[in-house]
């Protein structure tokens, strides 16, 4: 097994020297005259305002944790998942799925009531600024009148 | 022999990396210094026969966990000015000594009569597939059914509790 | 591999046990190993950025690239070649660390996957215990990649880019996961030569023919490994109508080119796992595992080469569907993206989940009824691709196009 | 796979608090599909005959006007997280008398000592969710989490009580901590509470941190998490790893308890949650921590040597023990604001619940300092749990423009509302520790352990602080009774039946706590029974 494993060093050692590699082989093939345009940030030949490091939506943010969850429920699943199998050849098998079952069921309430309190919806802000948008346009005419 | 080698290659990085967490004033290179150090980490593990552990160390927290992290470090995005001076006060000092003291009073008792006795390099070398995914499979089964059960209840709680800390005004 | 090594050693007359240059034998042969399947990666990449202009040309009723080399199959070395004496441009307002340490990430994430991705029946760089789940836990890396790139460009384009790429790729690692995981429950191992060990030759005995739930978790495993390639319909990440190039907008010559070798070698990547895992590997039809094992000399290497080339094959239709659905269908919005991903793929990957443990269960209890299931299976699969054939062939009849293969080359 | 129904009545308690809690959280996923968003002011139409009472007219609160969407009716979950913690609070006083087991392959316990405290968990859950029922319809903020969140930490709280695996502990504290985390940020009204359980949130990880290290050095000396293995790697003479994970251990449950030095998150957390988590907090949170250290010193590092010798724990509890009284009472006596105070006083408990702990270190007989220990946490939790609903009461006004309370809201509280004084006059004597109430006989048992375990500077230590404890206690007493009324509306006086039914129950549980002990003494002598040699 750690031969398995000094495999994975080896293979990260030799993509990073593969890397490095062309970039400094390139650097003998390729021109640099770097000057203030070219080093611009790109916006389509617009200059730059300001910094692009701001804040940022938070139902990022609530994927990202989403995400852990299940992720984390991924990870303890797979163990249990390889040896499943065993257990049924054991003739444990009900048992085994019972206990998968209780975990998988546990989680899907909470998957289910993350969709029923509406985060799962990425559009949410969204469609309140529509919906505000089109109250107004209704309200308009009526003020005019 | 190549074991220790890797060992104190894995151990200086890891420490190195994760000094530099805290050291770090910008917040995305110290999260990205923390994800060399959970890969440095893992290399540990892989040393300590846990293969297991190792890949959710790389699974869960180099990637699920850093970009979480990242996510809220971008979502607060502290401007330079927002942070403050750096400063040396005194209950840094206190902080980084009792750090030093703890760390080697701990290596001390764990070098002095407890590890030599290597109960679970034993263990990983007598009982086959030990750290293995299998092993752990077998053992969430049958020796931590409970565990494994509240466990799935801890991550619904989470789920729970995100979506209120996440909701506005209650 | 390392009996390989083994084997070369004792060859030279040397015991592998005590010979005290066995360690670095086995890193040299390592070393050896990892740059010919970088390279090969690189290669095959190179490669696939060519076909797919001419697939997507044929699509189009257009020509694509053929000036350099026959049928212009040398244009990939002609791009490479123009990015490695492109200048290389760091933007002045970029976080430089950073910015220079992301392809770094990418490649390394991508490089490793291939440690434990088989080829044929005796080609795998490691057949890891942990193969499925070591090959989930690298490609987590990418992320990091991407969401360093995106953010140290200091450009709105790469950071939008970045984030929604990262988002993407989390919530389809999710049903992608577990979809994975019903191949595992199948087979009884994580390992990928164990997995492909487990199904057959023929289609039947694959595990996407298994049940219908192994059927769906293949269909969800495909579409999670589109979105996480960020290939088309879920290249929003790199929505040039809105993003420009997404997150790798800043880079340029060689720089850039990291990122599109990882995208492209990711179809190989995504293709190979879905044959491994779905679709029986490199297993030869009518002849099992065991005879291949027991094998020697030149059969040995002829029935080698044959599984090669099923597995290849097996793999490169797999691209060719990635592409020709890039080519067919137009780029989806991103709260459908994430919709299809939270409400639809992820609960219907746990319903196959407990669908397959309970059908496990049935089968251990009837084996007839397993046998049934995949012969209705198959038949289902066979009749599907005889209509969708043959509602192919009559749409061509109607439009009047024919297949030429002869020119435009 | 060892597997079978004993193991499943074991954990009975905690099954049915997080099949409540699931419950919660699947019918509010329904309450959206049912009766979506009824429009209108009063919600929908009461089903039960108890919604069918409080189905008045809410308040005039801020915020709702008639025309915004109201969000569909909610009030039935209190009442199902009311009978689940009820059915809870049955299952686990039925199998009181039954033998001791240990289940799930020894990484629990199945005895007294863990139904006692899945019985005081519940009954403080029960009285809890009466309690929040009117302040949070008076706060329109009323929603499927919270009843969901309270299950589920209260289900934590009774695995804790009888986990003997450090993994399960670990896992069941956590189960615990996210929960009551979430509660104490459950109301944003204002800044308070956000920074009430984000210091929460900051510091209990890092409690639990602390304590998964201890964890950790524990199963690296032991090749074992489970307890029994320690204390048996222990009786082969143990070793220095096993000593630092000792006291990593308890220095994590030291910031779970409140004990001085780790004190610094309670005042404010108990400031900034609503009212009627603060209660909760105070009475099952402490209630499941003091039992889960208790389980650690006792059946991990139970040995004599273990506890009295050179680096033996009991040092180490005897200590935090005695700053955690003196500064706990000491900093409760400046405080204006009631929360604020409580939240001292829950510190100086802690002081006192810790002297009972450092006098099980003995090789004497354990059962009065356990017996007390349980006594004590229980009639606290009883008082605690009034007090604050006193305070959730007097609270809610001043809730809704996220001000903190103030000892001017109290005055003259007898004129407007003579029953509430009376109660709130009553549990604060029995926090003094005045006979005839609970507090009393809770401290008196608590100080004559100590006095057996040859504690007697400690326990003369907490008899002075309790007599300086009675300066703030009565303060409040003396606003309550003896001052005119500055604030006349401070008091909102609707919704207060299931509030008033918690109050009564919490007194008449002091009452008869204070006045007939034995009757509770029986049942913590079947508890102590575990741990004894």
């Amino acid at each position: 097994m750690p031969f398995h494993f000094a495999n994975v060093l080896v293979f990260a050692a030799i993509a990073i020297l593969f890397v490095l590699g062309s970039l400094v082989g390139g650097h003998f093939l390729r021109p640099h005259n770097p000057t203030a345009e070219k080093e611009m940030i790109y916006e389509c030949g617009e200059k730059p305002i300001g910094q692009a490091w701001y804040n940022f939506n938070p139902r990022f943010y609530l994927i990202a944790l989403v995400f852990v969850i299940f992720e984390v429920e991924i990870a303890f699943m797979y163990p249990v998942a390889s040896v499943y199998r065993s257990f049924i050849e054991k003739g444990q098998g009900m048992l085994a799925f019972l206990e998968i079952f209780v975990f998988v069921a546990i989680l899907a309430v909470g998957l289910a009531y993350v969709w029923a309190m509406g985060d799962l919806e990425w559009v949410k802000g969204l469609k309140q600024d529509v919906l505000k948008a089109a109250r107004e346009a209704r309200e308009q005419p009526r003020k005019a009148a | 022999m190549t074991e220790s080698v890797f060992f104190w290659i894995f151990a200086v990085l890891t420490v190195l990396l994760a000094a530099q967490v805290v050291l770090r004033r910008n917040p995305v290179h110290a999260a990205v210094s923390l994800v060399g150090a959970f890969f440095f980490l893992s290399g540990i593990y892989l040393l300590l026969a846990a293969q297991l552990i190792a890949i959710l160390q790389v699974m869960v927290y180099a990637g699920a966990v850093m970009v979480l992290f990242v996510f809220v470090i971008m979502l607060l995005n502290l401007k330079e000015e927002e942070m403050g001076h750096e400063r040396l006060t005194a209950w840094k000092i206190i902080g980084g000594a009792s750090i030093v003291v703890t760390t080697g009073l701990i290596a001390y008792l764990a070098l002095g009569n407890a590890y030599p006795t290597g109960l679970l390099r034993d263990m990983a070398r007598t009982q086959p597939g030990f750290g293995s995914v299998k092993g752990v499979g077998q053992a969430l089964y049958i020796a931590s059914v409970l565990p494994f059960e509240v466990t799935s209840l801890l991550l619904t709680i989470a789920v729970v509790g995100a979506v209120v800390v996440a909701k506005g005004k209650i | 591999m390392q009996g390989f090594l083994d084997n070369l050693i004792r060859h030279f007359g040397h015991d592998p046990a005590t010979w005290p240059w066995t360690q670095f034998v086995y890193l040299g042969g390592m070393a050896l190993f990892a740059f010919a399947v970088i390279n090969f990666a690189a290669i095959t990449a190179g490669i696939f950025s060519w076909a797919e202009r001419r697939v997507a040309a044929r699509m189009q009723s257009r020509v694509g690239p053929n000036r350099v080399g026959p049928g212009g199959f040398l244009q990939w070395v002609a791009d490479a070649v123009k990015l490695l004496t492109k200048e290389d441009l760091v933007p002045a307002e970029a976080d430089k660390i950073l910015f220079r340490a992301a392809p770094y990430f990418m490649m390394v994430g991508f490089a490793c996957v291939f440690v434990a991705l088989p080829f044929s029946h005796r080609l795998v760089i490691a057949d890891m215990n942990i193969g499925i789940f070591f090959i989930i836990a690298v490609t987590a890396l990418i992320v990091v990649g991407i969401i360093m790139s995106g953010w140290s460009s200091n450009s709105k384009w790469s950071l939008f880019g970045a984030i929604r790429s990262a988002a993407q790729i989390i919530s389809y690692e999710i049903p992608g996961g577990i979809a994975l995981m019903i191949p595992v429950m199948l087979a009884g191992t994580l390992s990928t030569q164990g997995i492909i060990r487990a199904q057959g030759g023929l289609p039947w005995q694959w595990f996407v023919f298994d049940n219908p739930a192994a059927f769906v978790a293949f269909v969800i495993y495909f579409i999670s490994a589109l979105a996480e390639g960020n290939r088309t319909p879920f290249d929003l990440p790199e929505a040039e109508s809105e993003l420009v190039s997404g997150y790798n907008t800043e880079y340029s010559g060689m720089r850039f080119s990291y990122f599109f070798l990882v995208e492209w070698g990711n179809m190989w990547v995504m293709s190979a796992l879905a044959t491994t895992m779905f679709l029986g590997g490199w297993q030869i039809p009518g002849v099992s595992a065991a005879t291949l094992d027991a094998a020697t000399g030149g059969t040995a290497v002829a029935l080698e080469l044959l599984s090669l080339a099923i597995f290849v094959g097996k793999t490169l239709f797999w691209v060719f569907v990635v592409m020709w659905l890039r080519w067919t269908l137009p780029r989806i919005r991103v709260d459908q993206m994430m919709n299809m991903c939270w409400k639809y793929l992820v609960p219907m990957s746990f319903a196959a989940v407990a669908f397959v443990a309970v059908w496990m269960l049935v089968v251990h209890a009837v084996p007839a009824l397993g046998l049934v299931m995949r012969a209705i299976m198959f038949v289902l699969g066979v009749a599907f691709t005889v209509f969708f054939v043959y509602r192919t062939a009559q749409n061509i009849r109607d439009t009047g196009d024919k297949f030429d293969f002869t020119s435009n080359w | 796979m060892s597997f079978n129904a004993a193991d499943l009545q074991g954990v009975l308690p905690a099954i049915i608090l997080s099949v409540g809690a699931l419950f919660l959280l699947t019918s509010e996923v329904f309450l959206r599909n049912v009766r979506p968003a009824v429009l209108g002011h009063a919600g929908g139409i009461p089903t039960s005959p108890a919604e069918r009472v409080e189905a008045k007219l809410p308040p005039g609160a801020q915020g709702a006007s008639p025309s915004a969407v109201t969000p569909p009716d909610r009030r039935y979950q209190a009442w199902v997280a009311a009978a689940f913690a009820a059915l809870g609070l049955w299952a686990s006083l039925a199998q009181l008398g039954d033998p001791a087991i240990a289940i799930f392959n020894g990484t629990a316990a199945s005895d007294g000592f863990a139904r006692v405290v899945a019985a005081v968990v519940c009954g403080s859950l029960l009285l809890s969710c009466l309690v929040a029922f009117g302040y949070l319809e008076a706060l329109r903020a009323t929603r499927g989490e919270f009843y969901a969140l309270a299950l589920f930490s209260a289900s934590g709280m009774c695995l804790l009580g009888q986990a003997t695996d450090l993994i399960v502990i670990f896992i069941a504290l956590e189960v615990m901590s996210l929960a009551v985390y979430c509660l104490s940020a459950y109301l944003r009204r204002g800044n308070r509470p956000a920074e009430a359980a984000f210091k929460y949130f900051v510091l209990g990880s890092f409690a639990s941190a602390i304590f998964l290290y201890g964890a950790a050095l524990a199963y690296g000396a032991t090749a074992s998490t489970r307890l029994v293995d320690i204390a048996a790697a222990l009786r082969g003479g143990g070793s220095g790893l096993l000593w630092a994970a000792a006291a990593l251990l308890v220095v994590g449950f030291a910031f779970k308890v409140a004990a001085v030095p780790f004190h610094m998150w309670v005042p404010d957390v108990y400031d900034g949650a609503p009212a009627p988590v603060t209660g909760f907090m105070a009475a099952a949170v402490k209630v499941a921590a003091f039992a889960t250290l208790v389980r650690i010193l006792l059946g991990g590092f139970g040995d004599p040597v273990a506890a009295l010798g050179a680096h033996g724990w009991q040092r180490l509890v005897v200590w935090l023990a005695g700053l955690t009284m003196v500064v706990g009472n000491l900093l409760a006596i400046p405080q204006r604001s009631v929360k604020r105070m409580l939240a001292y006083s829950s510190i100086a408990h802690a002081g006192y619940l810790l002297v009972a702990v450092a006098a099980m270190a003995g090789p004497l007989p354990r059962q009065d300092a356990i017996g007390g220990l349980l006594f004590y946490l229980a009639s606290y939790g009883a008082t605690v749990i009034g007090a604050f609903g006193v305070v959730a009461i007097i609270e809610r006004k001043l809730a809704l423009s996220g001000a903190g309370d103030d000892l001017s809201s109290w005055a003259g509280l007898s004129e407007r509302h003579p029953a509430l004084a009376a109660a709130m006059s009553l549990f604060m004597v029995s926090l003094a520790g005045i006979p005839p109430t609970a507090g009393f006989m809770a401290k008196l048992t608590v100080f004559r352990a100590a006095v057996s375990a040859e504690l007697v500077p400690l326990a003369v230590l907490g008899v002075l602080t309790s007599v300086g404890g009675l300066y703030y206690y009565l303060r409040v007493v003396v606003y309550v009774y003896m001052m005119p009324t500055t604030k006349p509306d401070a008091v909102m006086g609707e919704r207060l039946v299931a509030a008033g039914l918690a109050l009564i129950g919490c007194a008449v549980l002091v009452v008869w706590m204070g006045v007939q002990p034995g009757a509770f003494a029986s049942v913590a002598q079947n508890a102590v029974a575990v741990f004894s040699r």
